[in-house]
């Protein structure tokens, strides 16, 4: 029953997007589309309107550092056929560019700022205060993975003296005992 | 000579008697409430340890002159009311300096300390204060009504426009003004409700809306003084309306039980509603309390 | 009345025994730690029985809850808060974070020594702190006003240039007015 | 809404019944309710039973447990002697450090009240900071829910019955699987290191095992020795006793991971091809080693690898020493073993087989050839029983025996075996000896829970059926007509409390005798060495004591220019200490001979 | 900066219609729901325009998360909303579990069960206080509050904790019910029964209560889906929607409850969705300890410092009390997730949702508003 239906929709996007490759291999009631960055609008439209996607779940950003990508998901819901699609394109990391999308959900408007500030994707004809969450924030996009908080966290913020003595166990122990780690093995050491 | 010491010795008991009063009606308000709340509540003296908090912090800053001014005004027409209004019948601890006329003085004498206030608020530059004085001054225009037409009532049905006056047709009669003037007495009862802005009724300081409104730029000296004036103000209006529907009080002990009853009606049914919005409020008191303020003139016109 | 130092104590001790047993606390719910003060002052634990209660505005308001870590952009409204209270005032620190970053404590967003940026009276430990906790803050809190030696403010006052240059540290968009009172 | 609405103004009201009501409201701090029999309030720490493994420092998510050095706690084997101390200006009471705790011993507590004016003051060191915390344990986490996998993957092996049938290997070896679930059962506390006489660093191979990356833990494994299948196989794994897991689970099967890990490497040139080791250029130096055990092969290797030319003479035909011919095949596979020798031999070391020191060749001989000798002699030799017809035919020592049957030849022991003795020598002679088909019969001094044996050894001796006669003294061996031993007799014995606090002694009951029957009696009491190839100019430099070396902490001689080590010193007499010995010995030569 | 921010309020001030006054909701007031400050242009008593502004609460989990591994990000979950957190644990727990096809057993889920809906009546509970404290009525929130300690009470005889439970975990739950604890919640189910007859009289049947409600706040019935609009919000707007029923969960599809549903969209309408839902809970939570089997309650998971997930993403669901609350973890094979991310029900209810149904209402009624969706400000800014 649910296979087919999923089957069915699939057929249904394939036949409107050439370029969406599907992945229909999940046990419950999901489907995955993957598509061309400019076909997300159209794509979104069509789910909302013609298919009865029209509960937006969620969207999000996830950053692959290492593939130079940035990728959005998009997560629509339909209450009749009960099924959730994840809609997910790639950007490219040095020049995150997406299209507004806020006249198909006007809640996406409030993602989109999220992404801007906190990823540092550009949406363009986004109308929203500069700002977000963040006041005055002077350092890279907060949610990309190189940016590193606990080493901005330190340089920023004080933290309480008075912990200085701890010791490192493993450290500890090879000290005693005359034991020398040798460098590549350090990396799995805890 | 002597007799102006005495009473301005006796004014000065007069205002500590009100304070206390007004001071432990509150403090028992708190208990009241706590205990229908299913809590313990704050021992009965804790309003007067808040107010001695509040006169001993060290700095209070205020935003000019008129929200310098702005409590001290409320204290005068506190002062002045709680003078005007006869505390005991035959009792000269407590002298009044009511004259012909005087209710008709005091109904713009109750105006007077809120517009004081009103200025201070205003120069606060707080828009929650500002607010909360608008709101205020709706509301009295709103109690004001069937209030004014309770006490036209009286003065038409009893020919006179002085306290005194009403006091003695009701120990003449021997009833009390509630029983012969029942309408006026509930279109009275009613206006008290937005008089002492409690539930439902407290719009002007609602602190989920407006942040305590008018006060909210006030600390320290200036809210004690506010505090204790509030306090003086309340027993001075429960004396009122003992005054002029209870008959009036021989001596302090009846004089409490009768105001202390009076101040229940409020409290209790504070606590158990809502807060209405502003013309919420002036429509409520437009409507039944207004009707029954002209019932009494009806009554007062036909009897 | 002679003002010498024997009226001078008594009088301090009797104002100091007023401010233990009348403490306003400002309703402004910081982080997390809000959650906890609903219940403290409601019927089952019952702050006000303590003398403390609610108040809305900080003009009022005696004691400043920093229920919880502090993000940069609430410090801002906090010290504004604060520096808008009435001296005597005081601050509580409430819960972990507030002492050392607490789950934080890597944070960008967050700070995590909150005695850099303003005077702090108490700690309560915990996460959350429960409310018999929080009251046994208040009852400490209590116990340094009746000693005397709850005197943030003046604290404060003393050194308040090394206050703003921490709290200047962190925030870079620094507009508010004089601190005068 | 109606004109008036009666009900919705005076239903209300009725609220106001509840001023009659006693309200509920708790009085703290007059009255208070007691926190949960499960609050996870302050933490309290058993400061004795904790091992200082810092695991609940690890799993702390807000870093707020410090492992702090405490007065009077010292450290010592299997206890880093480091406490946790707690932030709590970090905690979040979310009692992970206890469910991660292996011993159990942090726990949380009913205690929830801290408050401080100084905040400087919210360091708290459980278990100091609260001695009496134990009576107010509440979130405590146990063997049923701690986070800590207590269970350890089984072992697949022959079974006994299949086992006794031949000399194949009985343990089978982890598959990949295996070896990775029982590999992310570490908590890499590294405890282990410290009791391994040779430091392997364990929890970095252990994890790079559980993290796929076989390679790398090979690398890691071969850094500070040479023979880790061997060690993978049959070594005695003190590491195991320490295991933090081991306090209330089954300690990690840290021999099988080295196992598992080597033998991905399947042949020489492949571990040649992973450790890709650094070889130095040659620096001209030459080193000389007597015996190609563990520690002669040890001090090859990582001399050779210093760029050293490196010799070793070995008296019998086969590399390998006492795991060579001590151990038998069923444990220690002979491929196995050459795969390590030919790898060692592929860095450079040259071994001259059936080469005797004192009879091919002299000790004067090498001694001045080479820039620095070492020797890893052993003990060649096994203790006889030394009883009453210790002489007669079918009596011999169960060193000898093994050494017989790994060289590949026939021993005839008939079909009843008794082997006297407890330890590993014992162990492997009685299961040679029920794979000759014979009845074999263990007669020990103590009980079973005092055999220096490992107890897998036991068990799977147990197994394939030999019979363990535990508190056995045997005083006689009763001799038949051809001098040929016929039975065993032996006294039984009671175990006696040491008065100094040592283990319990046997002491043997008077006439208590008991006869059993056998065709062999093998006596597995202990090795000797046989030093007979030093010259006498030397044994006044080289002294010997106990009938061992002696050796200062660089297992250096009265002799510098000589090393010694292996089971010649060492007296925990295993293979690991031998390798150490061997590491430790071409470290010194190294300094002794990098700074000429 | 200064002058970026300089222009930023030039820019608004020329926004601003000139008769408007511009009033600020927080983040320091008593009526806002935690810490968030919405401003607000009114004319007169009229709200003309609104704007959120959050960010007072960002801790940036879902940053802090990427350097935990998949159990010690677990600790943090409760923090994102902390009214209601078990929503959240059960989400990341799911989630988990549905990228790592880890089995839970069936008593697990059957306790989970028992957990979120005492999380939901005590939610309840708080939402009592905050709506009919923004209106006034401070008895019920006093009433209310102070009960709600007897399910906190549950919660720490059951997890150890009160406020953070940190009980469901990915592979079940941390401990089994103590001894005697089904007793003990029936007697509080019995209790609660009898006290919601008096919050009833208090709040319900009031007339000022009624009147301060009905037509206030309305979410048109057409749009409200397509404005993200979520659970008891949405129920309230005459829509069935759950998704303990649409996208069952755990073991709902087994017991037998009814999902409320009230027609106006109004607060009125929303108020009286969550009084009927907390009927509901009790019944479900009847069922649940008459129906709960023996067994395991939790399905191990392997050593947490060498714990991976397979690669790939996962997203769980769960309603809440605010409506929809879901977690969608990334991992790419390490041990640390790749990211996650919460979705809340306030992320829309507090922003987009507020900024369009505050305008035209009475300033007054902003803070019953914001009660009545729910806005839980921990949550949109996580």
């Amino acid at each position: 029953m649910m296979k087919e239906l999923k089957e069915k929709i699939v057929q249904r996007i394939k036949a409107n997007f050439a370029d969406a490759a599907e992945k229909n291999d999940f046990n419950y009631n999901r489907l995955d589309f993957t598509v061309k960055k400019e076909t997300i609008p159209s794509i979104l439209f069509y789910l909302k309107d013609e298919m009865g996607f029209i509960h937006l779940s969620d969207a999000n950003c996830v950053d692959w550092l290492e593939e130079g990508e940035l990728e959005l998901v998009f997560i629509v819901w339909s209450p009749k056929d009960k099924i959730k699609i994840f809609v997910r394109t790639r950007l490219d990391r040095d020049n995150p560019v997406m299209d507004n999308l806020d006249m198909i959900w006007p809640q996406l408007n409030t993602y989109e700022r999220e992404f801007r500030e906190m990823f540092g994707v550009q949406v363009t004809g986004l109308e929203a205060p500069d700002e977000f969450i963040l006041e005055d924030w002077q350092g890279p996009p907060p949610f990309r993975r190189d940016f590193d908080t606990a080493a901005y966290a330190e340089k920023t913020f004080w933290e309480r003296p008075g912990r200085e003595d701890a010791q490192d166990v493993r450290e500890t122990i090879a000290n005693r005992d005359g034991e020398e780690i040798p460098d590549f093995a350090k990396k799995y050491s805890r | 000579m002597e007799k102006v010491l005495l009473d301005i010795l006796g004014a000065i008991v007069t205002f500590l008697v009100a304070f206390v009063v007004g001071m432990t009606y509150g403090g028992l308000n708190r208990k009241i409430t706590a205990r229908v709340q299913n809590r313990k509540g704050p021992p009965w003296y804790q309003n007067f340890i808040d107010a001695y908090k509040l006169s001993s912090k060290k700095s209070a800053i205020h935003h000019g002159v008129m929200h310098h001014l702005g409590p001290a005004f409320l204290m005068v027409t506190s002062v002045m009311t709680l003078l005007i209004v006869p505390v005991l019948s035959h009792n000269n601890w407590f002298p009044n300096l009511n004259f012909q006329g005087d209710l008709i003085f005091l109904l713009y004498i109750m105006t007077f300390g809120p517009l004081g206030m009103a200025l201070g608020a205003g120069q606060t530059g707080n828009p929650n204060s500002a607010i909360g004085v608008t709101r205020g001054l709706s509301m009295m225009v709103g109690f004001e009504i069937p209030w004014v037409l309770a006490l036209v009532a009286l003065m038409i049905q009893y020919h006179t426009t002085s306290i005194t006056g009403l006091m003695a047709v009701q120990a003449h009669s021997g009833t009390w003004l509630m029983f012969s003037s029942p309408f006026a007495f509930i279109a009275a009862v009613m206006a008290l409700f937005g008089m002492f802005r409690y539930s439902p009724f407290d719009i002007v300081g609602a602190p989920t809306e407006l942040a305590s409104g008018p006060i909210a730029e006030t600390g320290g000296k200036y809210l004690f003084v506010m505090m204790s004036s509030g306090s003086v103000f309340t027993f001075a209006k429960l004396t009122l309306y003992v005054d002029l529907f209870l008959g009036g009080a021989d001596n302090l002990f009846i004089l409490i039980i009768k105001t202390f009853a009076l101040y229940l009606i409020p409290l209790l049914y504070s606590l158990v509603s809502p807060r209405y919005r502003t013309e919420q409020a002036i429509r409520w008191f437009w409507g039944w309390p207004s009707f029954f303020g002209l019932l009494a003139i009806l009554q007062a016109i036909i009897f | 009345m002679v003002n010498d130092k024997n009226s001078q104590k008594i009088v301090d001790f009797i104002q100091n025994w007023a401010r233990k047993h009348s403490i306003w606390v400002l309703a402004y719910g910081t982080g997390c730690g809000a959650i906890e003060i609903p219940p403290t002052m409601t019927s089952r634990y019952d702050a006000e029985r303590l003398g403390v209660r609610g108040a809305a505005t900080p003009r009022q308001a005696d004691v400043l809850l920093i229920t919880g870590y502090l993000t940069v952009k609430t410090l801002k409204r906090v010290i504004r808060v604060y520096e808008q209270m009435q001296d005597p005032k005081y601050v509580i620190g409430f819960g972990s974070c507030t002492i050392n970053g607490g789950m934080y404590y890597d944070s960008y967003n967050t700070i995590k020594v909150l005695d850099k940026y303003l005077p702090v009276d108490v700690y309560i430990n915990g996460c959350m702190p429960r409310p018999e906790a929080v009251l046994s803050g208040f009852a400490r809190l209590q116990k340094r006003i009746a000693e005397g030696r709850a005197n943030g403010a003046q604290q404060y006052k003393d050194n308040l240039e090394w206050y703003r240059a921490n709290q200047k540290k962190i925030i870079p968009n620094w507009i508010m007015p004089e601190y005068n009172w | 809404m109606s004109f008036f609405d009666l009900n919705g103004t005076l239903k209300p009201l009725t609220a106001l019944k509840q001023f009659g009501k006693k309200p509920h409201t708790i009085s703290y701090p007059k009255e208070s309710k007691e926190a949960a029999p499960r609050y996870r309030g302050l933490h309290f720490n058993d400061l004795d039973e904790c091992i200082g493994c810092g695991n609940c420092s690890m799993i702390c998510q807000n870093a707020a447990i410090d492992m702090i050095h405490i007065d009077g706690i010292e450290g010592k084997k299997g206890d880093s002697g480091l406490r946790p101390r707690i932030d709590n200006g970090r905690c979040c009471w979310c009692a992970l450090c206890v469910e991660v705790c292996p011993t159990g011993s942090l726990s949380l507590t009913k205690d929830y009240l801290y408050v401080s004016e100084d905040p400087d003051s919210f360091l708290w060191t459980p278990g100091k900071d609260n001695p009496n915390g134990k009576e107010q344990i509440s979130f405590f986490s146990t063997e049923e829910t701690s986070l800590n996998v207590f269970n350890r993957v089984p072992m697949p092996e022959l079974e006994g019955k299949e086992r006794v049938k031949s000399f194949a290997e009985v343990v089978l070896g982890y598959s990949e699987a295996e070896a990775r679930a029982e590999a992310s059962r570490c908590i890499s506390c590294g405890l282990c290191t410290e009791v391994c006489p040779e430091h392997m660093h364990i929890p970095e191979y252990i994890n790079a095992i559980a993290t796929g990356n076989d390679a790398d833990a090979v690398r890691i494994i071969y850094d500070n020795n040479p023979l880790p299948e061997m060690c993978g196989k049959v070594c005695t794994r003190r590491c195991e006793d320490v295991c933090a897991i081991a306090s209330r689970g089954e300690a990690l099967a840290i021999r099988w991971l080295k196992r598992y890990a080597t033998e991905t490497a399947a042949t020489a040139e492949i571990t040649r091809e992973i450790v890709n080791p650094e070889i130095r250029e040659a620096n001209g130096k030459t080193v000389g080693i007597i015996g190609a055990g563990p520690s002669g092969l040890t001090a090859a290797y990582y001399l050779a690898l210093r760029g050293y030319d490196v010799t070793i003479y070995e008296a019998n035909a086969k590399a390998g020493g006492a795991t060579m011919y001590g151990i038998p095949k069923y444990r220690f596979p002979i491929d196995s073993l050459d795969k390590q020798i030919d790898y060692i031999k592929s860095i450079g070391v040259k071994i001259l087989f059936n080469t005797k020191v004192g009879k091919d060749i002299s000790f004067k001989e090498i001694y001045d050839k080479f820039d620095a000798v070492f020797m890893g002699v052993g003990f060649p030799d096994a203790w006889p029983l030394g009883v009453d017809g210790d002489d007669a035919k079918g009596s011999m020592q169960a060193f000898r025996f093994l050494y017989m049957i790994n060289s590949g030849e026939k021993v005839d022991v008939g079909d009843k075996v008794v082997v006297v003795g407890g330890g590993n020598v014992a162990i492997d002679a009685a299961r040679v000896s029920r794979r000759l088909g014979a009845d074999v019969t263990i007669l020990y001094r103590r009980r079973v829970k005092d055999m220096p044996a490992d107890w897998e050894e036991i068990e799977g001796a147990e197994d394939e059926g030999v019979h363990i006669v535990p508190q056995g003294i045997p005083i006689k061996i009763h001799k038949d007509e051809k001098g040929h031993v016929k039975a065993v007799e032996y006294l039984k014995a009671k175990m006696v409390p040491d008065e100094r606090g040592g283990r319990p002694k046997p002491v043997a009951i008077e006439g208590s005798n008991t006869v059993i029957e056998a065709t062999s009696v093998m006596a597995a009491i202990g090795q000797m060495g046989d030093y007979s190839f030093l010259p006498e100019e030397f044994t006044d430099k080289i002294k010997i004591e106990r009938g061992r070396f002696v050796v200062n902490e660089k297992q250096q001689t009265g002799d510098p220019k000589v090393f010694a080590g292996g089971d010649a010193v060492n007296r925990t007499a295993d293979a690991i200490s031998a390798i150490a010995d061997g590491f430790r010995a071409c470290k010194a030569i190294d300094e002794m001979l990098g700074k000429k | 900066m200064e002058k970026k921010f300089l222009i930023l309020q030039k820019n608004t001030q020329d926004k601003m219609r000139e008769k408007a006054t511009t009033l600020y909701i927080g983040p320091q007031h008593p009526g806002i729901t935690g810490n968030m400050m919405v401003k607000v242009q009114v004319e007169g008593d009229t709200i003309v325009r609104a704007r959120t502004e959050v960010g007072y609460l960002h801790r940036a989990f879902e940053k802090l998360q990427e350097r935990r591994n998949w159990l010690q990000s677990f600790t943090l979950l409760c923090r994102f909303c902390v009214p209601e957190p078990d929503p959240v644990e059960e989400s990341y727990a799911r989630a988990v579990e549905l990228l790592e096809g880890r089995e839970v057993p069936e008593r697990a889920k059957y306790i989970r069960v028992l957990m979120l809906e005492l999380a939901r009546m005590g939610s309840y509970m708080l939402w009592y206080g905050g709506q009919s404290g923004s209106l006034g009525l401070y008895t019920i929130g006093q009433w209310t509050v102070g009960d709600r300690n007897y399910i906190l009470d549950l919660f720490e005889e059951l997890t150890g904790g009160r406020v953070y439970h940190m009980y469901i975990w990915p592979g079940g739950v941390r401990r089994d019910l103590p001894e005697g604890f089904a007793d003990k919640v029936l007697r509080t189910m019995d209790y609660f029964e009898k006290r919601l007859k008096d919050y009833d009289d208090l709040m319900f049947e009031n007339t000022i209560f009624q009147k301060r409600t009905q037509g206030v706040g309305v979410i048109p019935k057409e749009k409200a889906v397509e404005w993200g609009v979520v659970g008891p919000v949405l129920r309230g707007c005459g829509i069935k929607s759950d998704i303990r029923i649409d996208d069952p969960y755990e073991v709902y599809d087994k017991l037998d409850f009814i999902v409320p549903t009230h027609e106006g969209g109004d607060i009125w309408s929303r108020a009286l969705v969550r009084r009927q839902e907390i009927r509901q809970s009790i019944r479900i939570i009847r069922q649940v300890i008459e129906n709960m089997p023996s067994g395991e309650y939790y399905n191990r998971i392997p050593n947490p410092f060498k714990w991976t997930l397979p690669k790939g993403d996962a997203y769980a669901r769960t309603e809440a009390t605010r409506g929809e609350v879901a977690m969608y973890i990334v991992s790419d094979g390490s041990i640390h997730p790749r990211r996650t991310h919460f979705r809340g029900a306030a992320y829309v209810h507090g922003i987009t949702l507020l900024e369009k149904i505050l305008i035209g209402e009475n300033v007054a009624d902003i803070s019953a508003i914001m009660n009545s969706l729910g806005v839980c400000p921990p949550e949109i800014e996580r």
